[in-house]
């Protein structure tokens, strides 16, 4: 049926099998356009989200698949920069899972804010102080960079290769590739280091607050560090998951253990300087701002445990593991190696938006909590079948693994 | 120069692109965020000239003097009056936001008939002219032995007068006022004085030891102006106010109390018996003076009943520890001059015999008719001759009422409807209510008048009966009356058929206080005093009061009445006294049982209609609790098996509510709060008016006394 | 954001922050016209037969990239560096210049039949790497034509469209399509030169053509010895080409390919089974 | 252009505790002033709009040994860092040099709500609805004020209206400066215990800079350093220490389980 659109040399599941799988998610995906229509229209008030949590699950979803999308800008960077040609086997599903984690906390943001119309005001009246503004700029460039990556992705489909004009401007684009990489590269570099600017400029939030390095927070440089750790692994997992659900070999065990290695080594030094940072707030920081830090995690559910998780068995553990070349070479441990740091990752971007706005600032708050409504769930729930559907369809139709033929003939 | 049609395009293209560096383009784009702002969705301001007005706040009978800004004549905002002098200045939140009662979503447009399922009510409309004569009807064709009865809410007034002079027509006529704690209080001091008719104020302003017990004296039991001047005598150098407030509820005066006596639910007789006890032990020169001489009519038996409230059995039963109820005795005893007051909160009165004790105590402290302790009032003059008698609710024999005529509901509802129902005649019985809303007691009604809402109409304001002064001011008109609304007066009128016009009414009752003579009239605009002897007639006082000024009684000091009996006339009070010795257990959470004590704002929104706007204090805020609130100390609501935050269902012998539960460590255990009061959550809706509540037939009860209840998580 | 704007600052930071966006901007605009000036070059300058052969080579699996002297036995193991093009390649030359490379090897003149695994692939003419042969005729001109693998693919032809004659073809360019009920078979051409003539179905050849000047440079075709190690990795090719994952459909074998696949192996897509073989991109 | 007054104020307040009885009076008046609607039906004390909000806190103690204190809350003006200002990405919160007031311009504001985690006083409301009074409410409304759009952060600005009218008051009488009894925030002047006092912390004759300056005033947070233009006073110790959560002791009830 759409056999003519499938890449030359490569097994696809039959049409029926695809929409089997495709349509329900396509469901998700109504649903949440219906949630997230539902914000647009009637307003923020159908979020549980408050004047106290004003920012809920959707600032904690972009911040997450945002670091989980920062394997597209270092995979670029590295193989385009760097020359880590043994990365070229990936590059395309990084540049697709990019483009997924990007436009969706772009989409998400759009209904995150109250006056969507007004968006383009960033542009036309910044506040250059502001880390959201660098997070704007960044997100907006970055996007068209991304969108540019993934064309000639796109231009491979067997049936616009046809084409000769989309042929030669394919090749040209890539020829350029290195160029957008290194924008991208630069542009991440600043976004990811502002989305953690975001929390650690809040002066008012001693939680969050950190001194300043240069002109930035040291979150700034945090953020960096565990998106680039955190990418790498969550191109491993993906990879490794669409290799279980497609049934078959699309990289080379070499690969993921070289996305293994780059992931445990960045999260050594992330855990290294996360440390040192976390000393210094609970000794210096917090205690000078009239904050003891001890108090942050008296409540039940936030107690210090959260942060022993996130720096032990989220930190430590993975980073251990992804060093030690054995783990590296048996997958089922790389993967749950790899699995750790992405929920270290999102344990981090957690504790950053959600833990930083139930803790109390005034003596005499309230902890707050706060669940997220329907409306909420189901927007995130659409982001998800967003990413699944424009991921299954990018596999389907367009050549995301160069080493699945080659993989696939020499297993025969 | 050849103009060509190419170079017009090229011109025309290149003044595109300049423009595009200029900034008129992204002017323009900018401004589109205005047009967000000036969507036809967004309300608009109104225009018109701004113009300051004065009037009286008429929502309760504290009758704050307001300034009302306006904007085309329509009052926009209100303040105090600050320039007055009389001691007014301030503005409770209610008073504030009274001009937004017009455009109240309750209001009654016409004349309604009601009609009430299990839990719902619903309005038909019907001609004002059609009332009256059903109205009129029921008056004529009632059934013998059937009477006439008026419930005002708000007696004083000279409404009120015109309704008495009504019924004293009538056989049988009731009039009938709320079974309050002024009334009980005014009858306990008769009782022990051996004088009728006696009306007391409270000189809180000279004070140095003030007992309250569960008078809210923070929150609305008088007017704000009063509370500020209470708040500047706790600063007073030389002789500060140490205020003492015994309630087993945590209130707003409970947290602003110098001393908070917590005392067990249903212990408010027996601390002030132990406390009389305690006065008459150490200051046997008090007791000599007031108790020794026989000043009682069985001085055994005070003295008997005394010694069961030794300061040991009153500590087990309030809770409260023998050295502090000594040095409560003793401040009492000793600051000078000290003060007893009970009763007050709008959550309902406390019970007569508590009553009896306290007057008795203030006799014995010598409080009476001295400075700083409780005066006499000069009442205001009535127009009206021959009137009906003033009854309570409890004093009309059951079934005998076949015409009800309910007012004054709109600003408070201290009768509750359950205290009505047995009254009203089983052959068939029509009740009217005058009010701009629909209310509790309306919502019960037959027929509903709608008379017209707050600053509709030129109101009479009598006064904070509080206070040791008495006033009289008119709430001016400030907004348009609304097409359908009927005063009361054209009911009387139409069931009298006279024709008596409310203005010319009040103006002879300005008359008569012309007359006395004395006081002053005061101002708001500017503030300035004026006695009442420069005023040549009534009409010119009327000129004053309508543009914003008071008349204000000098106050009156008179020397305690010589033959009293601290026992008062009250039969068997010492046996009733005696019986408070032993306490009831205190409902300790266990089972999830509690003692429900109902609070409620004492100010005018103790129960009546309220702003849209308040929800800024009952919703968005935790200011003020709603009825959607339980509260509870961690313990107890551990002990019930609830937690903060939890949904919970409390329920009494006589309904159930839906709660949430909300903790607090400051409360006592073993007793649950829960607010009574006007609540914007229900306000209109179904469950506004749903069948039963927890609090049905308590309200006459003591609301110290609460009522066991049971919680559970819904 | 631009000076005239209401809010704008002349601040350090601010003009930084916005110089910085703004050639993050430019770049990528200009990077992206500059991909977009060089599609047009390239078409403008008929490059697109080029880089379609490029990508077409690097999309083969480098296992499919054997260079024509591992074919003849010249050495164990080599893959192809020059996208199969001889003609300027180094290495080829050093080989023929070392004298001994099979590559030399002069076509036989006769029309031998020559059975190879079931297939007619005659060695009087060269082969080229997407299944046409070029067959120098006695009267100096050039026929080409498609070989019996690539007909055996095509199976039934309904049609053809051949450049007219006058037309100039190149080598490794398009060449003809071949349209059949299963789709169009997209066909290189083996050689420049120009074309005196089109073939038709019916016969042998498909082009007759005219050698540039300078003579017909046939030195990155297959011959003589590469042919048999050539057809049969070509086997192999197609074996995985109409089975990617090594089910069915596929040949029987050791099995002689059937006269018409098409027809045979009921297969959706021949389109990329032709696309893959013939070498499109 | 921004005009550039000579006469540079720093506006501030003061509130004494103890005489707040939390009667709601200020909050009422400001929303009046403000245009600010009544709340939805389903509102919560966490999405209302109450730019100047009445808080309970406690010592920490359990019945019977505990105190409370009302606190109001209303945007502390901060003078420096002001941190909803710094995080705004579009200038939407500007503090006027010439007053030091903190304003926010709802037309411009994108509603991401950035300012509202960055205000650790949660002095700043989010429209979660679109406003709306019932029918015929708004000729009740201050014709001063216009009223915000759904989709918007506002919050306390000193009642920046009034400085206006005082000001247009001020030219037309020819005065360069105004007269302070014209420029009164609404709470201020409906407080019926006058426990709130509002001028130029600048003017050392002013009566809010001698307060501020007493030994009974404190500044809630005052050690993040954002040196806020709003004080408190109280002559209880431990009210006192509620200003920052290192002196403040440990509150039980918030610490569950």
């Amino acid at each position: 049926m759409d056999e003519r659109f499938i890449p030359r040399g490569v097994q696809r599941a039959p049409f029926w099998r695809f929409m089997a799988w495709i349509i329900p998610w396509f469901g998700v995906l109504l649903w949440g356009l219906y949630g997230a229509s539902l914000c647009l229209y009637e307003g923020l008030n159908q979020t549980n989200m408050d004047n106290r949590f004003a920012f809920g699950l959707w600032i904690y979803l972009d911040l997450t698949v945002i670091a989980f999308g920062a394997g597209a800008f270092f995979t670029g960077f590295l193989l385009y920069i760097m020359k880590r040609r043994e990365l070229q086997p990936v590059i395309n599903t990084a540049v697709v899972l990019g483009l997924i984690c990007y436009s969706s906390a772009i989409m998400v943001l759009m209904v995150d804010v109250g006056q969507p119309l007004r968006a383009w005001f960033t542009f036309w009246h910044p506040n250059t102080h502001s880390m959201l503004t660098e997070v704007t700029f960044c997100l907006t460039c970055y996007i068209v960079v991304l969108i540019i990556e993934y064309a000639p992705l796109v231009l491979k489909n067997r049936q616009f290769r046809n084409i000769p004009r989309f042929l030669v401007f394919e090749f040209e684009l890539h020829k350029l590739m290195p160029v957008f990489a290194a924008i991208g590269a630069f542009l991440s570099f600043f976004h990811q280091g502002s989305l953690g600017g975001l929390y650690g400029v809040l002066r008012g939030r001693p939680f969050a607050f950190r001194e300043e390095l240069g002109i930035w927070p040291t979150t700034f440089f945090l953020f960096v560090l565990s998106a680039m750790a955190a990418g790498p692994s969550f191109v491993l997992v993906i990879t490794r998951l669409v290799e279980r659900l497609s049934a078959k070999r699309l990289v080379r065990q070499n690969v993921f253990a070289t996305l293994g290695k780059i992931s445990g080594m960045l999260l050594t030094i992330y855990l290294g300087l996360k440390s040192v940072d976390t000393l210094v707030w609970i000794n210096g920081t917090s205690p000078s701002a009239g904050f003891p830090a001890f108090e942050y995690y008296q409540r039940a559910s936030f107690g210090t445990w959260i942060l022993f998780a996130e720096i032990v068995p989220f930190g430590l553990v993975p980073a251990l593991m992804l060093l030690n070349a054995k783990v590296r070479n048996h997958t089922p441990l790389l993967v749950t190696a790899a699995l750790l740091v992405l929920a270290g990752v999102t344990l981090n971007r957690f504790v950053l938006t959600i833990q930083t706005l139930s803790l109390p600032t005034l003596t005499f708050d309230p902890f707050l909590t706060y669940v997220p409504s329907w409306q909420e769930v189901a927007t995130f729930a659409a982001v998800i079948a967003y990413g699944v559907l424009l991921y299954s369809i990018s596999f389907r139709y367009l050549p995301l693994f160069p080493q699945e033929r080659e993989i696939a003939r020499i297993e025969r | 120069m050849q103009v060509t049609r190419r170079g017009l395009l090229k011109f025309a293209g290149a003044s595109a692109a300049g423009i595009l560096f200029s900034p008129l383009p992204w002017k323009l784009l900018d401004d589109i965020a205005i047009w967000t702002q000036t969507g036809p969705w967004i309300p608009k301001v109104p225009r018109g000239p701004l113009t300051t007005a004065f009037s009286t706040c008429a929502l309760c009978p504290g009758g704050c003097a307001v300034e009302a800004r306006c904007a085309g004549g329509i009052p926009y905002a209100m303040r105090a009056a600050v320039r007055h002098t009389a001691g007014r200045g301030a503005l409770c939140p209610v008073g504030m936001t009274g001009h937004h009662l017009a455009y109240h979503p309750l209001r009654l447009s016409g004349a309604s008939v009601i009609r009430r399922t299990s839990d719902q009510v619903e309005t038909d409309s019907l001609s004002t002219q059609e009332a009256f004569d059903r109205i009129l009807g029921a008056l004529n064709t009632r059934p013998l032995a059937t009477g006439v009865a008026v419930i005002d809410q708000r007696p004083g007034r000279t409404l009120s007068g015109q309704f008495r002079a009504f019924l004293a027509q009538q056989s049988p006529g009731y009039y009938i006022v709320p079974d309050d704690d002024r009334l009980r209080m005014h009858e306990a001091f008769s009782n022990a004085c051996g004088k009728d008719g006696l009306s007391l104020g409270f000189d809180i302003e000279r004070t140095a030891t003030l007992l309250t017990i569960g008078t809210p004296v923070f929150d609305g039991w008088t007017r704000p102006a009063r509370t500020a001047a209470l708040l500047d005598r706790r600063h007073d150098a030389r002789n500060p106010l140490k205020l003492i407030h015994a309630d087993p509820r945590r209130t707003r005066t409970s947290v602003l109390a110098d001393q908070w006596l917590p005392i067990a639910p249903g212990s408010e007789t027996a601390l002030v018996l132990g406390l009389t006890n305690i006065v008459m032990r150490d200051h046997p020169s008090l007791a000599a003076r007031y108790v020794a001489d026989l000043h009682t009519s069985d001085r055994r038996g005070m003295l008997d009943v005394l010694s069961l409230f030794t300061p040991g059995i009153v500590a087990k039963r309030t809770g409260i520890p023998v050295d502090t109820l000594e040095k409560v005795g003793s401040a009492l005893a000793h600051r000078k001059p000290s003060m007893v007051i009970a009763g007050g909160d709008a959550a309902g009165p406390i019970d007569r015999d508590t009553h009896q004790a306290v007057a008795a105590l203030n006799i014995l402290l010598g409080s009476y008719g001295t400075p700083g302790g409780l005066l006499h009032r000069d009442e205001l003059p009535m127009p009206a001759t021959k009137m009906a008698a003033i009854s309570t609710i409890g004093d009309v024999p059951d079934g005998s009422i076949s015409l009800l005529i309910i007012d004054g509901e709109e600003m408070t509802c201290s009768t509750c409807w359950e205290s009505i129902e047995s009254k009203l005649s089983p052959d068939g019985h029509l009740v009217v209510s005058t009010s701009p809303f629909l209310t509790q007691l309306s919502a019960h009604a037959d027929i509903v008048l709608p008379s017209p809402a707050p600053y509709e109409t030129a109101a009479e304001v009598v006064g904070d009966p509080t206070d040791t002064v008495v006033s009289l001011s008119i709430s001016t008109p400030l907004l348009p009356r609304k097409q359908g609304s009927v005063e009361p007066i054209e009911l009387l009128n139409h069931l009298s058929g006279e024709s008596v016009a409310m203005q010319e009414l009040l103006k002879q009752r300005i008359a008569l206080v012309h007359a006395r003579g004395r006081g002053m009239i005061a101002g708001y605009q500017d503030g300035s005093g004026h006695r009442l002897s420069e005023f040549a007639s009534a009409d010119e006082i009327w000129s004053a009061f309508i543009e914003g000024a008071v008349w204000t009684s000098p106050p009156l000091h008179e020397t305690p009445a010589h033959s009293y009996t601290l026992l008062g006339h009250s039969p068997n009070i010492v046996d009733r006294w005696a019986a408070r010795a032993e306490g009831e257990p205190n409902g300790n959470g266990a089972d999830g049982q509690v003692i429900l004590l109902p609070t409620a704002s004492s100010d005018a929104a103790s129960c009546g209609r309220i702003s849209p706007l308040m929800t800024k204090i009952y919703q968005e805020s935790e200011v003020r609790p709603t009825r959607a609130h339980l509260v509870l100390h961690p313990d107890t609501g551990r002990r019930c098996g609830v937690d903060d935050g939890d949904q919970a269902v409390v329920q009494t012998e006589s309904g159930s509510r839906h709660v949430t539960i909300r903790f607090s460590a400051s409360l006592m255990p073993g007793v649950a709060q829960l607010s009574i009061g006007p609540d914007p959550n229900v306000s209109g809706k179904k469950s506004e008016f749903a069948g039963s509540d927890v609090f049905r037939n308590t309200l006459s009860r003591s609301p110290m006394a609460g009522v066991t209840a049971i919680v559970r998580r819904a | 954001m631009l000076p005239w704007v209401y809010e704008f600052r002349w601040e350090p930071t601010h003009i930084i922050f916005l110089g910085v966006f703004f050639s993050v901007l430019t770049l990528i605009l200009i990077t992206l016209a500059r991909a977009g000036a060089r599609t047009v070059r390239d078409i403008r300058s008929h490059l697109d037969d080029n880089i379609s052969w490029t990508l077409a080579f690097e999309e083969l699996a480098s296992s499919s990239r054997v260079c024509r002297h591992e074919l003849n036995g010249d050495i164990q193991h080599r893959t192809c560096t020059n996208e199969f093009d001889c003609r300027s390649c180094e290495a080829h030359r050093a080989f023929l210049v070392s004298g001994r490379s099979a590559s030399a090897a002069v076509i036989q003149r006769s029309p031998t039949s020559s059975g190879m695994f079931g297939l007619h692939v005659p060695l009087d003419r060269y082969y080229h790497r997407g299944h046409t042969w070029v067959k120098p005729e006695a009267d100096g001109t050039i026929t080409v034509g498609l070989d019996d693998l690539g007909r055996r693919m095509v199976g039934k032809i309904e049609a053809v469209e051949l450049p007219g004659p006058g037309e100039r073809v190149t080598a490794n360019g398009h060449g003809w399509t071949i349209i059949s009920n299963k789709g169009r078979a997209r066909l290189r051409s083996p050689i420049d030169g120009n074309v005196i003539a089109a073939g038709s179905e019916s016969e042998e050849w498909f082009l007759r053509v005219a050698p540039v000047e300078g003579g017909p440079d046939m030195s990155h075709l297959l011959r003589g010895p590469e042919v048999k190690p050539w057809v049969m990795r070509e086997l192999e090719r197609l074996q995985f080409a109409l089975s990617p994952d090594g089910g069915s459909p596929a040949l029987a074998d050791g099995g002689v390919p059937v006269r018409s696949m098409p027809d045979a192996i009921p297969m959706k897509d021949w389109e990329g089974v032709w696309e893959e073989m013939f070498l499109q991109a | 252009m921004r005009t550039v007054t000579t006469a540079r104020s720093r506006y501030g307040m003061v509130i004494d505790l103890d005489r707040c009885t939390g009667c709601g009076s200020c909050t009422v008046a400001c929303s009046v002033e403000n245009n600010i609607p009544p709340g939805t039906e389903n509102v919560t004390e966490r999405t209302g709009i109450t730019w100047m909000r009445v808080y309970e806190a406690d010592d920490g103690k359990s019945f019977p040994d505990t105190h409370s204190v009302f606190v109001p809350i209303m945007c502390q003006q901060c003078g420096n860092e002001t941190p909803c200002m710094s995080v705004c990405p579009q200038n939407a919160v500007e503090v006027d040099p010439a007053t030091g007031i903190v304003g926010q311009i709802p037309e411009r504001c994108l509603g991401c709500r950035y300012c509202m985690a960055a205000c650790p006083y949660h002095a700043r409301y989010f429209n979660w609805w679109d406003p709306k009074w019932p029918a015929g409410m708004e000729a009740a409304m201050n014709p001063d004020v216009a009223p915000r759009m759904r989709g918007v952060v506002e919050k306390c600005n000193f009642c920046q209206s009034r400085l206006h009218t005082a000001r247009e008051r001020a030219a037309s009488t020819g005065r360069t400066a105004i007269d302070p009894a014209d420029y009164v925030p609404a709470c201020v002047e409906a407080c019926p215990q006058r426990a709130i006092t509002f001028g130029d912390l600048d003017d050392s004759d002013s009566f809010v800079a001698a307060l501020a300056a007493g030994d009974r005033a404190f500044r809630f947070l005052s050690r993040i350093g954002t040196e806020p233009k709003v004080w408190y006073l109280s002559s209880r110790e431990w009210v006192r220490n509620l200003s920052d959560r290192v002196v403040a002791r440990t509150r039980k009830e918030n610490v569950r389980g």
